[in-house]
């Protein structure tokens, strides 16, 4: 067993951050990540961070943009908190040696971004991901933190009070992949989920392979509910194979998209006829795909992104990293044939619910990242966004657990007096439940308060049974096939095209996923480095959050942001200004509403439409 | 449309264009093979491979298993499609064939930098090397002059000590106290420094260089270029940058580096390691004269 | 986290005299080879023949310095292909040791060859 | 996970088809450093014959007939070792053409032509050595 104050999972922006806070606010701080921390999928982010640092911009704009791109389903303390603290936390990455583009005068450069009313995008060059998370990482290094790399975590050390706003989170469980040895880590301070977005759960993302949603798995398991799953952020133009982005700047600069007749299909069949190729993400989207689904697409699958009439002089004045990864993962040469391309799922504005402090309902256990929902995002992500999240609310989080004073946060969490209860969605079928007896969830112990390591120490042992009992199974179903079948359901039912009917064949599909994964075992017989086994659990947590999004998306009867129903295809804001909640109760979902909270410091955000 | 229909978005960059830096420079690894034909024309191979499968010899090695304890190779016939990478190969043959394959990736975009193999006797990243390229059959292999663990899996700890020894983090502790008050930098500077600071330590240098083979205490290009990243980096001061040359110029060092250039031409990012290096060395000896 | 690193030599000297004595040879072992196969054939040369131009005192300083540099270029390159090959700790210190008895050695017999021809007799 | 697999040096030159430009200036030029230092040592052994040569009769040194002259013609009438002299060239032309483009390199003059100017070194070296065949060769006999 493994002990520290603060028990950080995940090692991308969020985590990093978060554990640079806890050892900061002087607490012993472990960060603990399946995979070494520059891996994290924090690297892949390109165009930068959001932050009022300049004359002229000031942090309400920035919260006003954000409310506004939100289509009112953020939270304005949450909101305001991030625009707050961003410009300072930004600016801490560059006294941390963040190498930042520059100005003339050698201060930082910040660019223009859609939806923002000022150009404030800070960026690092095409690749600021990459660079938050190796300067954050180089300040892990330089305090010495500890990081346990290539542990992946199974579950969490949670008390079982009937009352999940009770429970207490004592610490994780997380097996060494290289050793394949399963190890309690206690925390006595708290636990923080970094684990990032749930990407994998469509069969075309852009998230790494390793977004597989596990923090929102295990808390959920645990308890805490999950919110606004349903708000899954799809970009038009991704490449087939792998999901690697093509820039917007290719339709910006005057791409054109063509489908297999070689018609301009957002002018020809009407999507947009005024704006065309540079109309808003989800419609350009929703265009491409039913294109595809009316017989249109190119080998059934994708539409061409064509610019080789801008001449090749402008291409390799613009966009010239574009042809570079056409080629790189495509096998592609932009200046001779069109590129194929199709939505991708690129971002979860959902995940698990916390307040400004990175806590959840769960004492002791936070969420920050793409993993966690303390609602900044809303029904849509702006472009930019979701780095500050990272620093500002990992910081907080990391500070919170280490027990700094943040004061009282402002937004409730967990099941309580001000939620308003699902009453009348039918559903196709029982969720939840199937395959998940072993291991997972809480402690449970029937109510017998354990002291933290007696509960650590319990559920260590049903983690290494769930292992045993995996290895040693040896006929049964393989992960990667279940996965495939979860991937294409949500792919084709719950992807950028709602509707009632497709979303409820996506949960029967996912009911069989459940049912097929009660059989799953794992072929590779050994303990070393067995990929095998942690993808078959990851699949299992996939499952979980696929669910948690078809539900989110089959309840929520409007169009808003990026979740579009085809039956009610407007923003219904007398029914729907509020938060999708889904936890787990006893080995089943339950689905309650939260209000959305408009009302700022000193003024509230009153929902206007929402265009540019 | 509906009362959501949006006015076009300004680009909306997050994957942005204008940044003149996104438009990396043409890469010299790409023109290089294509000089001397190491790699076959892609037009003309394309045609052949369509519809077929490929063949490719998978490294394996399992300490645990029986059969796999001596080393030896896997064919797997993969169905080729146009765009096919590497890594989609050995996915394919994993989600197909044999679920105890094994091998790190994530990103599948160049940016992790976990999937660097030894592809066809070259070290490569596997997401970022198009199957239509090489000359089959395909050979993978798991870096070289690194332990394997498991398959494709090498033991990373020794490059991650090597990398932390160069102090990789910018020591400054004289910043600006000014809110929201920034360090200067000029645009010249970050330029000197751009190339360096897109390391994504995926090791296929630090594999390729014979001297870090022969001498395990060598720190290996990857850790010179980091400590150059932050060296030429003017936010620091110079009595750091002295301590900085002072790392490097240890006996294992910047002097055990015999300009093989094969790191610099099995870079994935197009780093000038070898430039960086010399440059380094000249940067020691420079210091060093000072004191004569 | 350096100390790892710091060891006695710093190794920029070695490679800098490498350098130089390159540098320096180019243009003697050019000459040398110049000399002794282009102006006259090795096949002709005679004892009388060497004494004649080693009794110039510049022609003897610099083949007495082409030696000192050839060997110090030579030997130390050869030390540093074997470091690079790993070798440490009291090998390491066995191998110096032999080759700098070994350069010593064949720079005095070197001299002492020169003074010959040079017509100074010391023994 | 306790024993991981390392497949050691051997295999490396066993890879030689795959070795890139840089890599075989590398290997070269230490394997014509070698060879010169190897030749110094035998050179200076055989120059050795000088101090007998000084040491002995003044008239054999006048008729050309001292053991430093004899013991030099002896071995320059060797065919073989005529062969012999025509690789050492060639060796320490490499080697100081190489030299020469190491030395750049240290500099940071040229990096980007790394490959061509080894190449440049190799194609230099094979003519100066045939070029010079014809002087090497002169007078001897199979
Ligand atoms: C292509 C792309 C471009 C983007 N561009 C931008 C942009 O320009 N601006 C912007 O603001 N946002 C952008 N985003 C969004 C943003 O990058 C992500 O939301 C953010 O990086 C997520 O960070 P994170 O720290 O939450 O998670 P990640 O960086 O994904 O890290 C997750 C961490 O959790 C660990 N982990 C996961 N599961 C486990 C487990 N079971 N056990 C142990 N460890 C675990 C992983 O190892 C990893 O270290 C982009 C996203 C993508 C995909
Ligand atoms: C004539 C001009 C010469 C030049 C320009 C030259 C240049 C060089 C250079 C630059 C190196 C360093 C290589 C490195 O560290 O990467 C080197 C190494 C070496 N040189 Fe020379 N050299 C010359 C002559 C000689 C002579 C005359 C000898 C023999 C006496 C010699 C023997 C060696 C040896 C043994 C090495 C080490 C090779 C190795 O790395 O294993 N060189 N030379
Ligand atoms: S320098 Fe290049 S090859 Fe080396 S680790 Fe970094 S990215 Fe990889
Ligand atoms: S391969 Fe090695 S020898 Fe130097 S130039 Fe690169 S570090
Ligand atoms: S998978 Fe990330 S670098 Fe290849």
């Amino acid at each position: 067993m493994y002990e520290h104050d603060v028990i950080v999972v995940g090692a991308g922006g969020a985590g990093l951050r978060a554990a640079v806070a806890a050892d900061e606010a002087g607490a012993d701080v472990a960060l603990v990540s399946k995979l070494h921390p520059v891996r994290s999928h924090t690297g892949a982010a390109e165009g930068g961070i959001n932050a009022a640092l300049r004359e002229g911009d000031d942090w309400e704009l920035h919260a006003y943009d954000t409310m506004k791109g939100s289509d009112y389903l953020a939270d304005a303390p949450a909101v305001e908190t991030l625009t707050q603290d961003s410009p300072e936390d930004t600016i801490t990455l560059e006294h941390w040696g963040m190498p930042f583009s520059r100005e003339e005068d050698g201060r930082v450069s910040q660019r223009p971004f859609g939806g923002l009313s000022f150009p404030r995008t800070t960026y690092a060059g095409a690749e600021t991901g990459h660079h938050l998370l190796h300067v954050m990482y180089e300040q892990v290094v330089k305090r010495g933190i500890q990081v346990y790399d290539e542990w992946y975590v199974m579950d969490l050390a949670t008390t079982d009070e009937d009352d999940p706003n009770e429970r207490e989170c004592h610490g994780v469980v997380a097996y060494d992949v290289q050793s394949g040895k399963v190890e309690g880590f206690k925390a006595n301070d708290g636990v923080i989920l970094a684990t990032g977005g749930p990407g994998q759960a469509f069969d075309h993302t852009t998230n790494a392979v390793s977004c597989t949603g596990d923090g929102h798995a295990m808390a959920y398991r645990a308890g805490a509910p999950l919110e606004d799953m349903e708000f899954i952020q799809f970009h038009p133009t991704s490449l087939p194979s792998t999901g690697v982005l093509i820039s917007e700047g290719v339709r910006g600069e005057g791409g054109i998209l063509y489908n297999n007749d070689g018609e301009r299909f957002m002018f020809e069949h009407g999507y947009a006829n005024n704006d065309g190729e540079l109309a808003s993400r989800d419609v350009v989207a929703r265009a491409e795909l039913t294109e595809v689904q009316e017989g249109r697409g190119v080998n059934d699958e994708y539409v061409h992104l064509d610019m080789r009439h801008l001449g090749e002089e402008r291409i390799l004045d613009r966009l010239e990293n574009i042809l570079h990864l056409a080629e790189d993962f495509e096998g592609v040469d932009g200046l001779i044939e069109p590129m194929p391309v199709k939505p991708g799922q690129h971002y979860a504005m959902g995940g698990i619910e916390v307040d400004e402090n990175g806590q959840t309902c769960i004492n002791g256990l936070y969420a920050a990242g793409e993993c966690a929902c303390v609602s900044v995002h809303g029904g849509n992500r702006l472009g930019g966004n979701a780095l500050p999240e990272l620093i500002v609310f990992g910081k907080r989080a990391g500070r919170h657990a280490a027990g700094d004073d943040l004061g009282e946060p402002q937004i409730r969490t967990g099941y309580g007096d001000d939620v308003e209860d699902e009453t009348e969605t039918e559903l196709p079928v029982q969720p939840g439940s199937a395959g998940l007896d072993s291991s997972g969830g809480v402690a449970a112990d029937g109510g017998m308060t354990a002291d933290a390591e007696g509960i650590l120490e319990r559920q260590v042992e049903s983690a290494r049974e769930h292992v045993d009992y995996l290895m040693e199974k040896d006929t049964g179903v393989q992960h990667a096939e279940i996965r495939q079948k979860l991937q294409n359901a949500m792919t084709d039912y719950v992807n950028v095209f709602r509707t009632e009917e497709g979303v409820k064949k996506a949960l029967r599909l996912i009911r069989e996923c459940r049912e097929e994964y009660q059989d799953v075992y794992v072929d590779d017989p050994s303990r070393t480095f067995n990929t095998d086994l942690q993808q078959t659990i990851e699949t299992r947590n996939l499952i979980d959050v696929a669910e948690t999004i078809a539900l989110g998306a089959l309840v929520r009867n409007e169009f808003r942001g990026a979740h579009w129903r085809q039956e009610n295809q407007i923003r219904d804001d007398e029914n729907w200004l509020k938060h999708t909640l889904i936890s787990w109760e006893e080995g089943e979902p339950k689905i309650f509403y939260r209000p959305v909270i408009l009302e700022g410091e000193d003024k509230t955000y009153e929902p206007k439409d929402r265009s540019y | 449309m509906s009362t959501q229909q949006q006015k076009p978005e300004q680009p909306e960059s997050q994957e942005a264009p204008q940044d003149p830096e996104m438009k990396g420079a043409e890469s010299p690894v790409d023109e290089k093979e294509k000089e001397t034909g190491e790699i076959d024309q892609r037009t003309a191979d394309d045609g052949e491979l369509d519809g077929e499968t490929v063949l490719i010899k998978v490294f394996r090695y399992d300490p645990e298993v029986a059969d796999k304890q001596e080393p030896r190779f896997d064919e797997f016939h993969v169905p080729f499609e146009k765009g096919m990478t590497v890594l989609d190969a050995v996915m394919y043959a994993r989600d197909h064939y044999d679920s105890s394959l094994t091998f790190r990736h994530s990103c599948r975009q160049a940016v992790c930098g976990s999937d660097a193999f030894f592809v066809n006797g070259k070290q490569r990243l596997g997401c970022k090397t198009q199957m239509a390229d090489l000359e089959h059959p395909v050979r993978i292999e798991p870096l070289p002059h690194q332990e394997v663990v498991k398959d494709l899996v090498v033991d990373m700890d020794h490059f991650y000590d090597q990398m932390h020894t160069v102090e990789p983090y910018l020591q400054q502790d004289d910043l600006p106290t000014g809110d929201l008050e920034e360090q200067r930098q000029s645009r010249e500077n970050r330029e000197k420094i751009k190339m360096s600071t897109r390391c994504i330590w995926c090791g296929a240098c630090m594999s390729s260089c014979n001297i870090a083979a022969g001498d395990n205490e060598y720190l290996g290009p990857a850790a010179i270029n980091k400590a150059y990243r932050f060296a030429m980096d003017d936010r620091e001061d110079e009595e750091v940058k002295e301590h900085r040359l002072r790392i490097i110029e240890q006996e294992h060092g910047v002097w055990r580096c015999q300009t093989q250039f094969s790191c610099t031409e099995v870079c994935p990012k197009d780093i000038p390691l070898t430039e960086h290096i010399q440059e380094l060395k000249r940067e020691a000896v420079k210091k060093n004269l000072k004191f004569w | 986290m350096a100390e790892r690193y710091s060891s006695f030599t710093p190794g920029g000297t070695g490679w800098l005299l490498q350098r130089i004595t390159a540098a320096f040879l180019v243009v003697v072992l050019a000459f040398h080879f110049f000399q002794l196969h282009f102006v006259n054939h090795a096949a002709d040369v005679t004892f009388a023949g060497t004494q004649a131009r080693m009794e110039n005192v510049g022609y003897f300083l610099t083949m007495v310095l082409f030696l000192i540099a050839g060997t110090f270029h030579g030997v130390n390159g050869v030390y540093n292909a074997l470091v690079n090959q790993g070798l440490k700790g009291t090998q390491k210190k066995v191998v110096l040791a032999v080759l700098v008895i070994a350069s010593v050695a064949l720079i005095v017999q070197g001299i002492i060859v020169a003074m010959a021809m040079a017509g100074v007799v010391i023994i | 996970m306790s024993q991981s697999y390392n497949r050691g040096l051997i295999e490396d030159f066993g890879r030689w088809k795959e070795f890139s430009a840089g890599m075989w200036a590398w290997i070269f030029h230490k394997f014509t450093g070698w060879m010169l230092i190897g030749y110094l040592f035998t050179h200076i052994a055989v120059l050795s014959t000088a101090v007998g040569a000084a040491s002995g009769d003044a008239s054999l040194v006048a008729s050309g007939d001292d053991i430093y002259t004899t013991t030099i013609q002896g071995l320059e009438s060797l065919f073989i070792v005529r062969v012999l002299e025509v690789g050492l060239l060639a060796v320490a032309v490499f080697h100081i053409l190489n030299g020469l483009r190491l030395l750049m390199v240290d500099l940071g003059v040229g990096l980007d032509a790394q490959d061509k100017s080894f190449y440049a070194s190799l194609v230099l070296t094979a003519i100066i050595t045939v070029a010079s065949v014809p002087t090497f060769m002169d007078g001897v006999a199979l």
